[in-house]
């Protein structure tokens, strides 16, 4: 194999970049540049994951001691609700697939923007509008339903919420154009040479995030609107009141929001794929099997909805066959693991602060993936369903799993996107806060949940009171980690060294422009002749080992 | 610009568009299946075929649909891909409604094997019932109600039939819910 | 965007397309992207429309005289009726891509009328329809009023006419959006600006035309004639 | 406080055999809090301790490699050291597919195994009928009649017990962690749980299905006693009559206990769903409409036949009708107890 690209070299800066290419607020505001949309969704996903992250310290702080304290029963089943809410569909959803996605899909094909640029700039706003809703939500009556909207406590309650299903019906066709645009941009947009086989494993995963968006997310539009139609005219398909059923209104929700976990997850599977090949200069272990696993996790993801519904009084053949495939979702899973841990085999692994969240991430992400079996092993499920058990293993894959790799992401890409270096002790710190208050934080919720402590509640057996204790101290060291994260992050913006066009050595195309690219992405157009992965490094007369 | 790629792989003639333009017998063909087709399924459904018109309506508009896809929407002679992603839609609608509907068949299968509404109203047949006189659902709220008027202010307890707690067996359901609707 | 390209081979007349966009090579990808995007998007209809089909299948099931019942108060003669309008439309909108695809401008603006006019009746059909319904309270959910009217329907009829109305109006929402786009269609190509090499647009407004024909051929015996 | 409320038997409940407050029992396991209380409790801590094993070792085993190629394979202080070129291992990538599958079908078929037993309550099964509403749980047991307690499940132990569940409002979901059983309880259909209980004792009960307000104390207790003492006992925990001595007064107290009427409303002036019963007699409330009424007896009586009739403005129409469920003595005690809370 030959090296990937023709030109190696540092490129400086002899253009202007994306950033600085046009002026003025309304060249943001207008832009179809997908870097400068990826940003701009950034700094959006970033804000939400504050607001959603405060509402999480004040639940945890809520729950220090086993009486109500500082918040009432109403305003703790709303803090709760709109925490849900907010992290799912207006941070983590959008977090890898519209902020990084955005930014690198394009650029790790070879492409000058995505296939539908004015599409993309649309989504955008249909976010924002969503996003407007889900405040107005909150300001007139707020939400307490929970985020899965259950009926008939949906129906019957008195919170706003037609505003705020409106809200996330509206970020779900956000979701989807998004989705529409990516599957389009991989399909049609590839530079030449870029085959599938050539194609990065952040772009391969973000292709099957975008298969499920676009499968999916119309479902979720549809319950929705049902739902909406539920409450304002009463028709009775949902309303056990007016002759419905309650549990339809699960599957059609689930529908859609298991294959979702798929799309919060499958782009930090990608991005882990990235880490880890680039700072141990190793070729990935196992790229078909990787890439496939992804698709294969697309598509298993949308049959395995059931397990939400093990004990909500589905048939129980109907709980047998999903148990079943959701164990069957598993193996693929497995599969990335082992494979990425094979990759550092033989590697000459730098230990710089995103190299630690890929680290980080394999740790929390086991632990999340195991955690899912007794889940979905029908008999301890029927134990742990809706305790902390489910809190815990849902935090372990959405904040261990997705959060982590974002974040990790974002330190290996902060140089391209931003053209300046952080402050790598400063970042390993906060990586190690972190993944401290995260374990502390939710491996002690497993042993609660595992003691019979459910969900949602906001006074609790004065039992489970160590426990608790010890999990609110570690949600205030992660708090910690988080805004130390953020504020060295800001500080390289403005004192930050100048970024080299590729400070890590990476083969993949984004690092063949200068930092920050132009607006063009590549002065001219890159042909692709070998792997993402072909390090330079690589013993290549170690021989014909393996093939 | 020596080449022009599309897809990673260079493109010899990239000015030529390889559309398939049909001639008009071909739309006249199909939109006259497409009446005869709308005309039979009409006709057919004046007569009692019973459980067997669904079938019957259903097979149809499978068949009129696929018309107007292969034809209308050009996807006979269309990129593969389309079809593709046509198909493998129709395959997750399928997925969709299979796994809800077959929940939705099988879901009362244990509860009639051991009886389980048979017992509750044997239970309260025999005397030992109890209300359960709850009733948060103002459709519902005037029927219990009456009923409570009707047995003498509703103390006493037992002896008008649990019915109202929103535990209706689907027959039963039905004819309150009628109640209250109308 | 043609004065920076403005160093290509003369050959390559793309280049100098003013209906290329800047980021595609060429025509050939920008089609073939719009296309499949299209597509991609008739996908989530279809998923979309699911749902409510879903919704009506599980109504039957659940409540299967009840359906049969109240299914008999819609008119099949307004239902076949307009099966025949939507279908004209369809055939007349496949007929405006054929001559597009022949550059013929013309023919193309008289077939958009002829289907914008049948989504119109389509539209006044069900104008009636309705108002039919509303006159007899056949109304979705709680505020069903039949009986005051007069019509004794058994079991639970107002989730029947919720789901009625819920699957003929979104259909009806997305009748009228394809008309607007048809009649922006219209100005467009009297601006002159599709021809045989460059009618994508048309194209995918005849594709999500059909589409929506495609949801009538099965909410029309459904609703309307199965027993 | 609120579990104070809810959990701590009251004073007057004589009947009741005497108990801590309603909290687990911290048990002997060395892996739980919990005891296992009934046959599928057993059952099921043998294959969750299975489970840990297996997870335990594959975590081990993962973490295990994964930090020694980390300390192996560190990148050198100066440069890059040259790395492998293995890019595939077909035969170790299959062993690594099989692997997992294979103890996903062993966990897949035993979860399956005892799910089914938990699915299939055995004939002989002894009925009871459990309803659940904003925030409490209605128990009837037809055996003796009339008997409605509210968030006290009496179990003998040793014989099947079979619950058959519904719900009035919204779903809510039937918790005995003792038992490690869990069931939805969904408005407008039956569900069916059962148990063996296997060791006498007080376990807690809960709703772990999100229900509105007071989801949290949706809290109630689960009496495990021994066979022979269950039909004394039960009858006892039944009865709801004033005793010779008793004031009306002290045997409203107990009614509020036995409606649970604690979840709702509050004795000290804070008002939670329903307004505190403290100073609530003779008060004047506007209604939603406008119009003004005096808190007197046929008011209170009526608020609890019928209570969401006449709504106070500020309140939601939230509480079930206990028509049926009290007697005139009753409510004529509950009043009473009104009354008196100055």
């Amino acid at each position: 194999m030959s090296t990937a690209v023709q030109s190696q070299d540092p490129h400086p800066a002899v253009e202007p970049s994306y950033l600085v290419s046009k002026r003025g607020l309304m060249s943001w505001l207008v832009t179809v540049d997908h870097k400068r949309l990826g940003l701009m969704y950034l700094a959006s996903v970033m804000f939400f994951f504050l607001i959603a992250g405060i509402l999480a310290i004040a639940l945890r702080t809520e729950l220090f001691t086993p009486d109500q304290d500082f918040m009432s029963a109403q305003t703790y089943n709303q803090v709760f609700t709109l925490h849900g809410a907010i992290m799912v569909f207006l941070f983590i959803i959008p977090s890898v697939p519209a902020a990084l996605g955005n930014f690198f899909l394009p650029l790790m094909l070879g492409a000058k923007d995505v296939a539908f640029p004015r599409l993309n700039l649309l989504s955008f706003y249909v976010y924002s509008v969503a996003a407007v809703f889900l405040i107005v939500a909150i300001l007139t009556s707020g939400l307490d339903t929970g985020w899965t909207f259950y009926t008939p406590y949906s129906t019957s309650t008195g919170t706003a919420v037609i505003t705020a299903t409106a809200g996330v019906f509206i970020a779900g066709f956000s979701s989807i154009l998004t989705g529409l645009n990516f599957v389009v941009t991989v399909h049609k947009m590839r530079a030449p040479g870029m085959n599938w086989n050539r194609m990065p494993l952040f772009v391969w995963a973000i292709y099957s995030t975008a298969v499920i968006q676009v499968l999916a997310t119309p479902v979720l539009a549809i319950t929705l609107l049902l739902l909406i139609i539920e409450r304002s005219l009463g028709i009775g398909i949902f309303d056990p009141a007016m002759g419905g059923d309650p549990v339809l209104f699960q599957h059609f929700f689930w529908f859609y929001s298991h294959p979702a976990v798929y799309i919060m997850i499958l782009p930090g599977f990608g991005i882990i794929s990235e880490i880890i090949t680039v700072h141990s200069r190793k070729h990935i272990f196992g790229y078909k099997a990787i890439a496939l696993s992804s698709v294969a996790i697309a598509v298993i993801s949308f049959v395995v909805w059931g397990h939400h519904l093990f004990v909500s009084g589905q048939s129980e053949l109907a709980g047998v066959l999903f148990s079943f495939l959701t164990f069957a979702v598993g193996v693929p899973t497995a599969i990335k693991v082992f494979s990425w841990v094979a990759t550092l085999y033989g590697g000459s692994i730098q230990y710089n602060t995103a190299c630690w969240y890929g680290m980080a991430f394999l740790w929390t992400f086991t632990v999340g993936g195991l955690t899912g079996l007794p889940l979905s092993t029908l008999a301890i499920d029927v134990h742990l369903h809706d305790t902390y058990f489910v809190v815990a293993h849902f935090h372990y894959v959405m904040v261990g799993g997705t959060v982590v790799a974002f974040i990790g992401g974002l330190h290996h890409w902060w140089p391209k996107m931003t053209g300046r270096m952080f402050n790598e002790t400063a970042g390993k710190w906060g990586c190690l806060l972190v993944f401290i208050g995260f374990n502390v934080t939710f491996m002690t919720q497993f042993f609660l949940g595992h003691q019979g402590m459910p969900r949602r509640y906001y006074a609790y057996l004065p039992e489970y009171q160590v426990m608790h204790q010890v999990s609110t101290i570690g949600s205030y060291i992660l708090a910690v980690g988080l805004l130390w994260t953020l504020i060295y992050l800001m500080h390289s913006l403005w004192k930050g060294e100048k970024a080299p066009s590729n400070p890590w050595g990476a083969v993949t195309l984004e690092w063949q422009t200068q930092s920050p690219p132009i607006e063009h992405n590549f002065h001219e157009t890159p042909h692709i002749h070998g792997s993402p992965y072909d390090f330079p490094e690589i013993d290549k007369s170690a021989g014909a080992l393996h093939h | 610009m020596a080449k022009v790629f599309l897809n990673g792989q260079p493109v010899e003639h990239p000015h030529e568009v390889h559309e398939h333009i049909s001639p008009m017998s071909t739309y006249n063909g199909v939109i006259g299946a497409l009446f005869v087709l709308t005309g039979l399924t009409f006709a057919v459904s004046f007569a009692d075929l019973g459980p067997a018109s669904l079938t019957v309506a259903m097979v149809v508009a499978f068949i009129k649909a696929t018309l107007v896809v292969a034809y209308f929407m050009h996807l006979k002679y269309d990129d593969k891909f389309h079809l593709f992603v046509f198909l493998g839609t129709i395959i997750f609608v399928g997925i969709f409604f299979g796994f809800t509907m077959f929940d939705m068949k099988s879901r009362d299968a244990l509860n009639d094997e051991q009886e389980t509404f048979v017992r509750w109203k044997e239970q309260e047949n025999a005397g030992k019932g109890l209300v359960v006189g709850v009733d948060n659902v103002p459709e519902r709220r005037a029927k219990v109600l009456a009923e409570i008027e009707a047995h003498g202010g509703g103390h006493g307890g037992g002896e008008h039939g649990g019915g109202h707690g929103g535990g209706e067996h689907k027959a039963e359901a039905k004819a309150e819910h009628k109640a209250a609707a109308h | 965007m043609s004065n920076e390209h403005a160093h290509a081979p003369a050959h390559d007349d793309d280049e100098h397309n003013p209906h290329l966009a800047h980021h595609f090579d060429t025509m050939g990808q920008q089609t073939a992207s719009a296309k499949l995007g299209m597509w991609l998007f008739l996908a989530t209809e279809i998923l979309m429309f699911s749902g409510l089909f879903l919704a009506y299948f599980i109504l039957r099931m659940l409540y299967p005289e009840m359906v049969l019942e109240a299914h008999e108060h819609l008119s099949k003669w307004a239902g076949g009726i307009n099966t025949v309008v939507l279908l004209t439309s369809s055939y007349t909108m496949a007929l405006g891509v054929r001559s597009i695809q022949l550059g013929d401008v013309k023919k193309l603006r008289l077939m958009l009328v002829l289907t914008i006019l049948c989504g119109c009746i389509f539209m006044v059909v069900k104008y009636f329809e309705y108002s039919a319904k509303f006159e007899h309270g056949m109304l979705p959910g709680k505020f069903y009023s039949a009986h005051l009217h007069g019509y004794e329907i058994d079991g639970l009829p107002h989730i029947f006419f919720g789901v009625y109305f819920l699957m003929t109006g979104l259909h009806g929402v997305h009748v009228v959006i394809g008309l607007a786009i048809m009649l922006w269609m219209f100005v467009r190509a009297g601006r002159g600006e599709f021809g045989a090499k460059n009618y994508v647009a048309i194209e995918n407004t005849g594709l999500y035309w059909h589409l929506v024909d495609l949801v009538w051929i099965f909410l029309f015996p459904l609703l309307y004639l199965v027993k | 406080m609120l579990f104070s409320l809810l959990i701590a038997p009251a004073a007057a409940e004589a009947a009741l055999p005497p108990s801590n407050p309603g909290t687990p029992p911290m048990s002997d396991s060395p892996w739980s809090l919990l005891p296992a209380a009934s046959a599928n409790a057993e059952a099921l801590d043998t294959l969750y301790i299975f489970f840990w094993i297996l997870c335990g070792i594959a975590f081990v085993g993962m973490i295990g490699v994964q930090a020694y190629f980390m300390w192996k394979y560190k990148k050198p202080a100066h440069g890059h050291a040259k790395t492998s070129p293995l890019t595939h291992n077909g035969k170790l990538e299959f062993i690594w597919s099989a692997i997992p599958t294979f103890f996903f079908v062993i966990l897949f078929a035993w979860g399956e195994i005892e799910y089914m037993k938990q699915a299939t309550p055995p004939a002989d099964a002894m009925d009871v009928r459990v309803t659940g509403q904003k925030w409490s749980w209605t128990i009837e047991y037809p055996e003796v009649k009339g008997c409605s307690l509210t968030n006290d499940l009496y179990v003998p132990v040793g014989k099947p017990m079979r619950l058959t569940m519904t719900s009035v409002d919204v779903i809510h979901s039937f918790y005995l962690p003792a038992f490690r059983l869990k069931k939805d309880v969904v408005p407008g259909r039956y569900t069916v749980l059962w148990f063996e209980a296997t060791k006498p004792g007080l376990y807690p009960l809960m709703c772990t299905e999100y229900c509105g307000d007071e989801h949290s104390s949706m809290v109630g207790r689960v009496h495990v006693v021994a066979a022979e003492e269950y039909d004394a006992v039960l009858a006892k925990a039944c009865e709801l009559k004033q005793g010779d001595a008793e004031s009306a007064e002290d045997f409203g107290a107990r009614v509020v206990t036995r409606g649970g009427c604690a979840s709702c409303h509050t004795t000290d002036g804070t008002v939670k769903t329903g307004p505190s019963f403290k100073g609530l007699f003779g008060k004047s409330e506007t209604l939603a409409d406008g119009t003004t009424i005096t808190v007197d007896e046929n008011y209170i009586r009526e608020s609890i036949l019928e209570p969401n009739a006449k709504i106070v403005s500020g309140f939601s129409p939230q509480m079930p009708s206990f028509a049926g469920r009290f007697d005139d003595k009753q409510i004529a005690a509950l009043i009473a107890y009104i009354k008196a809370q100055k």
